[in-house]
């Protein structure tokens, strides 16, 4: 715990520093130069269409991805956090968490504008930071559909964390988990990104549809819970305790609803049914391919036997990697960057996870957190001005690189203090960890009594 | 009476089956076990993980016959379950003291 | 029986007085008022789209949630049911059930204008109830889109009442009844309710998504059927006869698909890709959440565990109850509605089914009968004129609240007589339940010959 | 093998001969007469869409029908060929395949003016065709959208051939297989149907959504497969081999997305959210229920009992029968075509397939290749001038069935050929089967290490 | 003491439980097993092709007991288990040299 | 030789695999069955429909052994197996007759 404070606090440094280094005219004014005042049927059926996609990622997509991987006594457990999550972000998103992301308010945090959602026109499209007369964003949709496409985010992003932790969280502590960190870490967060008042949006970090502020943050957070609640008992204990996967059937359709999903995160991130949406679609489309081949035949080539694990693994991967990439590569920034992800995130859930001693049960930070930050960090690379309008180090521009870092820096170093603050504060409170025997007799059985014949 | 008890391979229950009933044997009770013997089992792995398999899948049949039909419905299992390769398994041979038929309640060699 | 026709009559007279009170310039005419006699390519896409994700709710999403709710050896007779009325709904709406329900006819049931679907134009905007000067209502989408999108939801009720019956109905006798129930039952109360010609269309009783055609209906003819059929055999008796779900990620897919597919239901209900069309979405997506977490909450306090399978049949209450409401509620609405919906439901599930004494198998009564009566009165409580043009109870209009209670008593009404009326001809004629060893063989392997390994 | 080669080169013939005959004229210019310049959200939306929904038949839809009907040992490796294959094939689509399918080129396959998607303009809508001034066809959406569209295509069509060798083809040998398929069978064809230069397209053949390129196609191949492959060892054996489907749950969630999928494989086909979409989903939702019920009532009736399997099974050949039709046929066309479609591939997949003595183990040709020329040659049949513009059989236009029989001549032809010498050079290479004891220990093992519990 | 096993048709188990705590017998070990014998199986068709399945599914219920309740506890079965119909199934009696309780160290009797 | 049968709880089988290994014990078959003793089952409870479940899962291991070897094995399940709670599971040991290994027709003492 000391290190991870210690490099929390250094990443905190760096980002600061770096600040002072950024141009803030390269920020993303792209968005607010669309002069078009009015709803557009086409945008907003393919946001509305997007934000279906989106909670398909995580019910029941995120719920079979991880449900599969556990053992067959945990896997209602697992899924039902995804499910849970859901509802309880869902709430809580239209009481708080909407409005301290995605109103004006300071450049760390919204105010509270829209508390219970009250004051969202219904006929007119959205005008993002209105309060800001240079600087807000005009949208051709209904404030709603923009509200609810977050609001899915918002769902993914901690049901995410859970892959680190699985079969030995409490079920009330996971809920107590979630509200704070999706009101603490996850909204502000958002905010510094994808709000123009933000401090990130301002520094001019590129993040499409959520490198930093889903993947990493996510990852963080991950390897952050899975230092402070353990290991699983009897995990790395050799002897024949089998911690395999009981069914990755559940998990194949899983990545797959993932896959399909990410569709409407990432082109829908677009905002509209256009070009840069297509395109996002394509680049989406060819890093999670790339992403599947590479770390497959890096475990062919290593392990003798290409697994379907691997595969589905590696395509998830990609998918992490080209999330903040989307709306600003071609499909050739989007094969390397597929490339990277699926070797550097097969390295991250086997090496790294060794080397590091930790249980992050299911590679919450493996994958989200080391593709997120090979993603947040080759957007800088790869970014084309004829995508998005800026453009990375391949068209001479280094300092966008630079950019990049900061924005992950100043991510992991907010995520990973706050996310273990809380945990700490459950831990001292209600508790963390289900007993021993709850452990042992699966969490199907002792949190939620019930069981899968 | 005297009741075999088998572990074979489970691709090879088909012979044994038909080894079987053509001795007349017309009952049997299978099992599916996991066996851990000579033979080596397998070693999977998950994202890096390893996880040794030594249990290996079995079927165990079960079958209770007149004490005078123990050779030949040895050597017919022996016979169709045979490969030749290692964990082809084992046969064990008790006594039994009684059989119930319950539907009717035959008893012993009416029950068989 | 006597009871329920005595309740039924009670509850048609109760209606036919109050429809002397009820004024019918409240009918819902904003609609009507649309003068775009073009196809939209937006709204066309969003309601293509909706089509879908409806077409998705049944087949897999409720085939699954009923699913994993049965014993294994009932499974696939079970998930087979609704992929078979898919099939047997759409053949009949194509020959007469589109037509009876929507075209112009009389108050009570449409003509056969449409049969075989002839006469559609392609690329014509629709006009619904041409044959009505003043009230007839312009889309901006063509009519097989408006079509398919409604026959996807006579698909999904039908299906939803073999929840009520599972493990005991002969398949022939299921074929039989959906096709009687989807034209004496179904498509003359859809005519009532959502064509400007049918009698509660007139009388203002609003039903934006089928808070009354589809789930009080569904609910109501679920339970006339556990109470023709019977019990399955060993319900009830105690002493270990288990009825436990076998499969408990199967039924949560289900509801996740059910709740992601409800989006193109209620959303989709707008007919277009507008302000209203995205409100609608987000008061269903916060209604869902709430009552997933008031049923788990109820529960958890009563019960001492947060179950799974209460969590989604929570979500499932709350979707239904929101249906009638969402084209008019605003998120604080669905808020409370979320709430009352879900513990009621787990009141109807538990407490009243058991004072009942019938076996509603997998509630279907519990659910979506008492979820869809909370839904379409508290949508008279919660309508705001800002949303869809109709006030209810908290903007002052109390009548609205009465005009929701005729269009559930007429529902009931018919739909308890009619549905008694189909189940014992079928029940005198070719029989209503499979063999006693059959049904303890299971039905997979007795009705159609095969087994889950 | 030498009788499918004479017959290959038998339709080879009978194509050439014929081609003679077809007059240009009624070469599918419809499109092309569109004069919008300009990108349409709505159809773009629409588009977005539907390429998210054929993303979904392949995975998970396509990797479930066909992982539930295989032994449970195998399930694994079958629904990762699917997975493999949609990674593999949209690299392979990015480098080489769309080139050769959709740029100009000659009639019998395009150039590479599209490798690594070079030359794509993001914010035009699509010309296809551009260097043909006559006969250029004008989309209204980005060419992004159309690649990716089409690339999901690419994808399924393999994915359908491995139902045919399941349980015995090496894991290598499939992807050496895929790649070789798609740039030299797949390709080609598309190029030849689908592009204004191509010949088929040339010759009037109407498919409007795959029934040649895609199913037929895939049938074809996955016969020549089996042929070669040689049946699983122990098939048709007798004495208890046990092949039964592990889990029909798994096929029914399949079937049922591959349902839904097809919303967008047909409806998508139009390019656009216009009429002749609603059109194409409303004939394909009934061409795929009224095959259900007929392969149901035909096995019904023949062997007393209505399997799930059957079931499923004629939708997914109706939805293939309907496929070339869609954008041409009115709802009694498609009414009958299911009707064929039903029994006719129950005949493909048991009389058929028992008479060849070949073991296409989950029916590829059985259910795609008899389907498909089902479908193609009743395209020639029910074409109506109102719908698509041209006219079939019952409008007094003889040739059109012509036509379309020269397409199917045509695509067997090739595809049988090139299909033969590609598994050829595989067996003797690197070889095409699995070693007895591999294929005894089950595929999930001895190719992927893992096992589902 | 004996070992009881009995194999019986699955949904018998819960009158065949009830039977044996009813006479005081308060361990047994349940298996879910397969059968073959007199009661034919069933067949299965998958599009057109058949599957003799002919291993029906059966329980398999073992409990030690004394030598002197051998008799009423095969009344008890029988009793609870019979239909009437083939495939009944049939119980099996042999003897144990000894029982050993884990828990407790406990022999014999006192284990049982 | 003795047939040692013993009803374990699952979780503690790799503890008595490897008591049993170092033993030198080279050869034993497992079972998942379910157990019904004096350890009492658990209630699920499914919208407000509560079952009893009265049958835990348990793990059953045979093992085939020379007749001097049962106290020893005996011991090292025991020892193994051992949690001290109710429900730790039985051992049952009875004779057989006769071992022969399938792949080999070897019998007996060389069979195990
Ligand atoms: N002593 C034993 N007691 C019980 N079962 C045994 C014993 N020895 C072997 N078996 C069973 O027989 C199977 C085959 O034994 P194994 O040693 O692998 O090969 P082989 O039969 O060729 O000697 C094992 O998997 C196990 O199920
Ligand atoms: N000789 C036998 N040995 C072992 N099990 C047997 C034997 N005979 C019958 N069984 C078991 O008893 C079950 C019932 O036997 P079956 O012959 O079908 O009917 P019945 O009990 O009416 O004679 C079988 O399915 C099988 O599991
Ligand atoms: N008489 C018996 N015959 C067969 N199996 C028994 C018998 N008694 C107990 N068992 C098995 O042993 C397991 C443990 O027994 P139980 O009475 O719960 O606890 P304990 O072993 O602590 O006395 C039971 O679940 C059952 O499987």
């Amino acid at each position: 715990m000391q290190n991870l404070i210690k490099y929390s606090l250094l990443a905190l440094a760096l980002a600061l520093t770096g600040l002072g280094m950024i141009d803030p005219a390269l920020a993303q004014e792209a968005a607010a130069a669309a002069p078009a005042p009015a709803i557009d049927s086409g945008d907003t059926a393919w946001m509305l269409t997007s934000t279906a996609l989106v909670l398909l990622m995580t019910i029941p997509g995120l719920a079979l991805f991880y449900g599969g991987m556990v053992r067959k006594m945990n896997v209602l457990a697992t899924v039902t956090q995804s499910f849970a999550i859901c509802c309880l972000v869902a709430v809580l998103w239209m009481f708080f968490g909407y409005s301290l992301a995605f109103t004006t308010g300071t450049p760390y945090v919204g105010d509270m504008g829209r508390f219970l959602l009250h004051g969202m026109d219904m006929n007119a499209p959205f005008l993002m930071g209105a309060e800001m007369p240079a600087g807000s964003v005009q949208f051709t949709i209904p404030e709603s559909v923009f509200m609810m496409f977050q609001m899915t985010f918002a769902i993914i992003t901690p049901a995410l964390i859970t892959g680190a932790f699985v079969d030995r969280m409490k079920f009330s502590a996971l809920l107590v988990f979630t509200s704070a960190w999706l009101l603490i870490v996850y909204a502000p967060i958002a905010h510094w990104v994808w709000h123009p008042m933000g401090v990130l949006w301002g520094a001019g970090v590129l993040d499409f549809a959520g490198g930093t502020v889903v993947h990493i943050n996510a990852g963080v957070a991950g390897l952050v819970a899975a230092l402070i609640l353990g290991k699983r008992a009897g995990y790395g204990a050799g002897g024949g305790h089998n911690f395999a996967p009981h069914n990755l059937v559940l998990s194949l359709i899983g990545a797959s609803l993932l896959w399909v999903g990410w569709f409407g995160f990432n082109a829908g991130s677009a905002s509209a049914a256009n070009g840069r949406a297509g395109m996002a679609m394509a680049v989406t489309m060819i890093a999670a391919a790339t992403a599947g081949l590479s770390w497959m035949f890096a475990e062919w080539s290593l392990r003798g036997k290409p697994s379907a694990l691997g595969l589905i693994s590696g395509s998830v991967a990609g998918l992490v990697a080209i999330t903040p990439a989307s709306g600003f590569v071609d499909p050739e920034g989007a094969l390397i960057i597929g490339l990277v992800a699926g070797v550097m995130c097969y390295w991250g859930a086997t090496t790294l996870k060794r080397a590091g001693g930790y249980d992050d049960s299911l590679d919450a930070f493996g994958v989200h957190g080391v593709g997120g930050i090979v993603g947040a960090s080759l957007t800088g690379v790869f970014a084309l001005k004829g995508i998005g309008g800026v453009s990375g180090l391949i068209e001479g521009n280094p300092g966008q690189v630079i950019t990049q870092l900061i924005g992950i820096g100043y991510t992991i170093a907010w995520c990973a203090l706050a996310t273990a603050g809380i945990l700490y504060m459950i831990k001292f409170t209600i508790g963390l960890r289900v007993e021993p025997e709850q452990e042992r007799d699966g969490l199907d059985l002792s949190l939620h009594g019930e069981t899968v014949l | 009476m005297k009741l075999v008890m088998a572990i074979i391979k489970p691709f090879k229950l088909d012979e044994v089956r038909e080894a079987l009933t053509g001795l007349g044997i017309e009952g049997m009770t299978v099992t599916e076990v996991k066996g851990y013997g000579r033979q080596k089992g397998h070693t999977e792995i998950y994202r890096g993980a390893e996880y040794a398999v030594s249990f290996l899948p079995k079927l165990k049949i079960e079958l209770a016959i007149n004490s005078d039909q123990v050779e030949t419905v040895v050597d017919a299992i022996v016979g169709a379950a045979r490969t030749g390769q290692i964990g082809d398994g084992k046969i064990f041979i008790s006594s039994i003291d009684q059989v119930i038929r319950v539907r009717t309640g035959e008893k012993d060699a009416d029950a068989l």
